[in-house]
């Protein structure tokens, strides 16, 4: 991506061609995870939806909202906010999710093994 | 906003010109973008929070003087709901960071501002918008959900001022991530030439950290307080257990910020006890690199200990394990600290002036009050003691005989940089150990109270508990009393007080190197720096030492 | 754990103990306060000897050190270790603390603002009040009417939070006979600190004598009974033969094989969800939105009698492979108040008693 | 090839907007943006908790909230999605303008921008206003017509989570379209150019961000897929 060779703080600028192309492929990512979820497929619904989402929500970053260009510093910000969004969100639904294990005195005789589960 | 220089010749010679005397007229103090003057508004609207809170503080120990109490239990209710509200998010969140912290981070680098000052103004607007709210809860009638607001209690059941007081603390909670915001922006951008990270005073290490959990931790309880509202105004929610909600899930998004909140409180202590270790042992502090380093330790680590919290709220077990492991992982990095303030008086030349007195007593306090906390995310031991005094004795220990202690040194610390007066020494040292003693008398009975079992946000209790609480109550009066010393000789101080000149304690740091009081853009020419954080030489200074 | 601890009662001012398993947890408390009085001895030796011994003296400089990683390291691991054998002792013991023993005599304890009520299996029901026999497990099954709280009684190091909208439990096992206190630790309003009990633990002629008082209304299982014509439940779940509603006989604690495929064990947060909210988990061969929601119609006591009446079904409750905790499950709904049986399932909205909540 | 700048004015009208407590442009724009970024850290999390409760109980309640997705209008949300990509492209394409100082575009492009956000608002006041109809809005008179009884109670946790996500981002519009506004004042007042476009670009970067919240919100709560239950 050439720079802007006059501007004097080297600021980068986007050509227009790639804020179209971004643009084009935001509508058509949108136009896919609604006809998708229209098949059902189960369990993965929701993770194709947020691979979708979240492959939208990296495009606008990087260009649109022009991380790619920005110092180190900034990128570092970006991602922190997200990994302690993940922490939130991962031990939370750990407590969930590990509610219903039950406890007994021999916490490595798994479920199977007692012929429980099927 | 241009500031006007007074021209006349002897107003500059009899007073040096400096930020409080460029300019006067309330419009000068409640539309400036000075850090230092919003730093004294912060100083004025916190001690006047403090006092609304102490107050219920000492009405709640009156009420425990008799096992069937004085006030009625809804009335004792609201006392320790709106003790809690105030004093955390009023005075223990905002004190050190916006006090000192909007005084002197900005100097410590070698900066003439925040980056943002417009919005460090808006900051201090937020809290006193956010203050008003809780004034008029606690005019109207008080609110009696405790400080942790658990649904379903603050959602369905309790009928007090529940919204006012969490649009209050919500409000609030934004003054206290534009305050980090600031401060974060600028470490990392406006520091003098030469002023290289590890050239950074902990001071400021400790406020950066400080940034870092506000601006990771209260958004999340930003949102907590709007589900809760919302519910209390439709009669129905995500944590109604009447549509199938989970209360649970409250307590995990409120204690997901509240733990880190506890470092806020702490970190910037830790911050002003290095400072003034560092200042009276005239040494170094030891190990500089690993205090730094643990002060980020905590804000990264404290974000995953929060469920120490829950163990027997219903939280699944096996999530309740990786809690407690992981709540002994953030006690190491605190651990260091203490460990290393008592190495940095070895071979040192120490004074006992009274901020060094506040530092030891924040040793000590932080000491007990941190090995307590063991007790309490160890799980079996926590079963017993949940609820309990001892948990009210262990965050007392934490944050009065850790932060305030910390917030009193920092205060006396940098009393003459601030105003450019000396106090009353002796006062000082006396008001000191009054509140050493007034506080050890007031929590450790707290301590054995928790031990032999009684619960704590209790308006009754069962007589076999009264020596105890009555000791306590003895406690708390003398603390009380002790506390309004400071108050005094330090206004008078101001006023009268002799005065200081720019490094009384012939201290090491940029704030040191200018005029006290700073003047409003703290440095003539940018400084830039050349040598390393305290670089007390070995050279001795007689005057100090007579 | 080992032997009992339960000497440690007898240290001076220790909190009395009534149980083996409280004499272990008090062991670790009084290591936890020995590692305590050790690191808080040696900081303030550190403190006030290195100030005192290098206080500033005329003619004497300080010596600028600047570090020594070696030592940093020493003191992060050490401490660190001590705090692993605090984390692995007290999770064992809370381990064992959340599995009670399968035999174990079963009380039921509702939660409701300001009182505890308690429900025996012979019917017998006290407010605030708890007869135990000594030196036979029992497990509480602890549910709330309306907001949190948290049933504690300190003599057995036991407590455990009651949420509204499941099942909680703990149990214990009484070694002294005697007459302690119950708290409520959870603040839950107004008369908080008036939820305070008592639980009296008596010898076994005693507890026999005082169970054979007997409640007047039969046990909890013939009540459960009553409920169950009352209700209309025995027009579909026929006790001999396939009616349009699953067999109850023999069901307890047994593997249910649901229509989607999953297995869960029939205990009684199963009971309890598929009383109130039947549809929530469909017996495999049945189908859905046959029994109506008796969400609401039904208050804590009636879902326990029942679940009773069903136990009672199963004759001797043969205990299953693993000690299983009364598994928290999916959250269920807690019955809203006791409403009329409202013809549309409206939505449960319990408008608190006092006066509307102020803005 | 890069459009040349046209007159673009000389460095000193730069530092006509540098505070004093700045060395130069640079460091102010520097600090700008990592400023706006560190705020957007507070928004991330501030929804976060709102994405803790959603994914909490869609484990918990599959059935129900696929049940309850069929009160979602697709359609509407497939095209209030399209609405406010379009809105970002003309938001990049106003920052652009801005740094070229080209007033003409600037000003062309905050008016698209505008445009976009205030039909997204419209669009989602209409749904709102059918939600309401339909008797969807969860609390006492939460009467929905053809839902299985099973899940009117799960349902309304949905709808209290869809109505309040939703919401949130839609008070976080309204304050986007007040800061183009002001932006809009500023551009026709020709303040912005080459060497000082800081707000265009810090309320841009708000604006990707109220966008991303919504491409999130889109799929969750629209797209459940339905289980077979």
């Amino acid at each position: 991506m050439t720079t802007d060779a006059k501007s004097h703080s080297h600021v980068h600028i986007p050509k227009v061609s790639t804020l179209v192309k971004v643009w084009i492929t935001l509508l058509v990512a949108t136009f896919v995870t609604a006809e998708v979820a229209t098949f059902d497929l189960g369990e993965w619904n929701i993770v194709i939806a947020m691979a979708i989402a979240c492959t939208k929500a990296t495009l606008v970053a990087w260009i649109f909202m022009g991380v790619r260009f920005t110092s180190q510093l900034t990128k570092l910000f970006c991602v922190a906010g997200l990994v302690f969004l993940s922490i939130l969100l991962l031990i939370t639904f750990s407590d969930y999710s590990s509610r219903s294990w039950t406890y007994h005195a021999k916490p490595w005789a798994t479920n199977k093994s007692l012929g429980l589960s099927k | 906003m241009a500031t006007t220089y007074p021209t006349t010749p002897e107003a500059a010679a009899e007073e040096p010109v400096n930020y409080l005397n460029v300019e006067h007229g309330w419009k000068s103090w409640l539309f400036t973008t000075d850090h230092k003057r919003i730093a004294m508004l912060y100083v004025f609207s916190i001690t006047a929070m403090f006092m609304i809170g102490g107050t219920f503080a000492m009405l709640m120990r009156l009420h425990l003087t008799r096992p069937e109490g004085i006030f009625a239990p809804e009335t004792y209710n609201r006392f320790f709901t709106m003790h809690g509200v105030i004093m955390v998010f009023f005075f223990l969140v905002p004190s050190i960071p916006a006090t000192l912290g909007n005084f002197f981070l900005p100097i410590m680098i070698g900066a003439k501002d925040l980056a943002f000052p417009r919005v460090n103004l808006l900051s201090w607007y937020l809290y006193i918008f956010g203050a008003i709210f809780a004034i008029y809860v606690v005019a109207a009638g008080g609110v009696d959900t405790g400080w942790t607001f658990y649904a379903p209690y603050s959602t369905t059941y309790s009928n007090s001022y529940v919204l006012s007081a969490a649009v209050g603390v919500f409000v609030a909670g934004f003054s206290s991530i534009t305050t980090g915001l600031n401060f974060i922006v600028t470490v990392h951008k406006m520091r003098a030439p030469g002023m290289t990270w590890m050239r950074l005073p902990l001071f400021v290490w400790a406020n950066y950290a400080t940034g870092l959990i506000q601006i990771l931790g209260t958004p999340v309880v930003a949102i907590a307080l709007v589900l809760v509202a919302v519910e209390r105004v439709m009669h129905v929610g995500i944590f109604d257990p009447n549509v199938g909600g989970d209360p649970i899930l409250f307590q995990h998004i409120f204690w997901f910020y509240s733990h880190p909140a506890v470092y806020i409180m702490i970190l910037p202590g830790m911050g002003v006890i290095s400072e003034v270790i560092a200042c009276f042992a005239r040494k170094r502090p030891f190990g500089y690199e690993f205090i730094a380093a643990s002060s980020m330790g905590i804000a990264i680590l404290s974000f995953v200990v929060w469920g120490h919290h829950m163990f027997i709220t219903g939280q699944s077990v096996y999530t309740g394990i990786v809690f407690s492991f992981l709540s002994f992982f953030v006690a190491v990095p605190s651990a260091i600290k203490v460990f290393n303030w008592t190495a940095t008086m070895y071979r040192g030349s120490v004074t006992f002036e009274s901020p060094m007195l506040y530092a030891f007593g924040f040793i000590g306090l932080f000491t007990i009050g941190g090995l307590t906390g063991l007790f309490l995310s160890t799980m079996a031991t926590d079963v017993p003691l949940h609820g309990t005094y001892f948990v009210v004795a262990h965050f007392h220990f934490v944050m009065v005989g850790g932060m305030l202690v910390a917030f009193l040194s920092g205060i006396h610390f940098w009393w003459p940089k601030m105003t450019g007066r000396m106090y009353s020494e002796a006062w000082a040292r006396f008001a000191a150990l009054m509140i050493f003693a007034g506080f050890n008398l007031t929590f450790l009975p707290q301590f054995v109270l928790g031990y032999l079992g009684m619960p704590r946000r209790y308006a009754a209790y069962p007589p076999e508990f009264q020596v105890l609480n009555v000791l306590s109550t003895a406690g708390a009066s003398i603390l009380g009393i002790s506390l309004v010393i400071p108050l005094i000789y330090l206004t008078y101080a101001w006023k009268y007080g002799p005065k200081a000149g720019n490094n009384p304690w012939g201290a090491k740091g940029l704030e040191w190197e200018i005029q006290s009081p700073p003047t409003t853009f703290n440095f003539d020419d940018t400084p830039t720096v050349t040598e390393e954080a305290y670089n007390y030489g070995e050279e001795v200074e007689e005057q100090r030492v007579a | 754990m080992w032997a009992s601890y339960t000497f440690l009662a007898d240290l001076p001012f220790a909190a009395p103990i009534a149980s083996k398993e409280a004499g272990d947890i008090d062991l670790l408390w009084w290591f936890l306060c020995a590692v305590s009085l050790v690191m808080t001895v040696l900081i303030f030796i550190g403190v006030i000897g290195f100030a005192f011994r290098y206080r500033a003296k005329p003619g004497v400089p300080p010596v600028q050190l600047h570090g020594h990683t070696a030592l940093e390291v020493t003191w992060s691991v050490i401490p660190f270790l001590v705090m692993l054998v605090m984390f692995w002792w007290g999770t064992d013991l809370f381990f064992a603390a959340q599995s009670p023993p399968k035999d174990a005599m079963e009380i039921f304890v509702v939660g409701k603002q300001w009182m505890w009520k308690v429900q025996y299996p012979d019917g017998t029901r006290e407010i605030n009040a708890l007869h135990v026999p000594v030196g036979q497990d029992v497990k509480l099954t602890l549910a709330s009417e309306d907001v949190i709280h948290s049933f504690g009684i300190p003599v057995f190091r036991v407590r455990h939070d009651v949420v509204p909208g499941h099942y909680d439990s703990l149990w214990f096992r009484a070694t002294k006979p005697g007459h302690y206190r119950i708290y409520c630790t959870e603040y839950c309003g107004d008369r908080h600190s008036q939820m305070v009990g008592w639980v009296d633990v008596l010898g076994e002629n005693e507890y026999s004598r005082w169970a054979s008082g007997g409640g007047s209304g039969g046990t909890l299982a013939e009540q459960g009974q009553q409920l169950f014509t009352q209700n209309g439940c025995s027009t579909c779940h026929l006790l001999n033969e396939q009616g349009r509603c699953p067999i109850l006989k023999n069901l307890y604690n047994k593997p249910v094989e649901l229509n989607d495929g999953r297995t869960v064990i029939a205990d009684d947060a199963y009971l309890r969800e598929s009383i109130l909210q039947p549809n929530a988990k469909i017996v495999n061969g049945f189908e859905a939105n046959v029994m109506p929601n008796f969400q609401g119609q039904l208050s804590e006591e009636n879902v326990i009698q029942l679940i009773a009446y069903i136990k009672s079904l199963s004759p001797a409750t043969t205990p299953s492979q693993v000690g299983v905790l009364p598994t928290k499950g999916p959250q269920v709904p807690a019955p809203g108040k006791k409403q009329s049986a409202a013809t549309k399932a409206t939505a449960v909205t319990p408008a608190p008693q006092q006066a509307a909540p102020q803005q | 090839m890069p459009e040349t700048i046209e007159q673009v004015p000389h460095e000193a009208e730069a530092d006509l907007h540098v505070r004093h407590h700045f060395a130069n442009a640079e460091q102010q724009m520097e600090a700008s943006t990592l400023g706006m970024w560190t705020f957007l850290i507070t928004e991330v999390l501030f929804f976060g908790g709102m994405f803790a409760g959603y994914a909490v109980y869609r484990e918990m309640y599959p059935a129900a909230f696929a049940a309850t997705s069929e009160f979602m209008n697709v359609e509407i949300g497939a095209a209030n999605t399209a609405v406010l990509i379009c809105s970002s492209l003309t938001m990049a394409m106003a920052v652009r303008a801005a740094q070229l100082s080209k007033r003409g575009d600037l000003i062309k492009y905050l008016i698209g921008t505008l445009i976009f956000g205030i039909t997204f608002l419209v669009v989602k006041a209409f749904e709102y206003h059918a939600k309401y109809v339909e008797h969807l809005i969860p609390g006492p008179n939460f009467h929905p017509e053809h839902l299985a009884p099973q899940f009117m109670h799960n349902a309304q946790i949905l709808f209290f989570l869809y109505f309040c996500m939703t919401g949130m981002h839609a008070v976080h519009m309204v304050a986007g379209v007040g800061l183009l506004t002001f932006l809009l004042i500023q551009a026709y007042r020709n303040v912005f150019h080459a060497h000082y476009f800081a707000p265009v670009e810090m309320i841009g970067l708000y604006w990707h961000f109220v966008d991303i919240v919504w491409i999130f919100l889109f799929p969750l709560l629209y797209l459940i897929g339905h289980w077979h239950w």
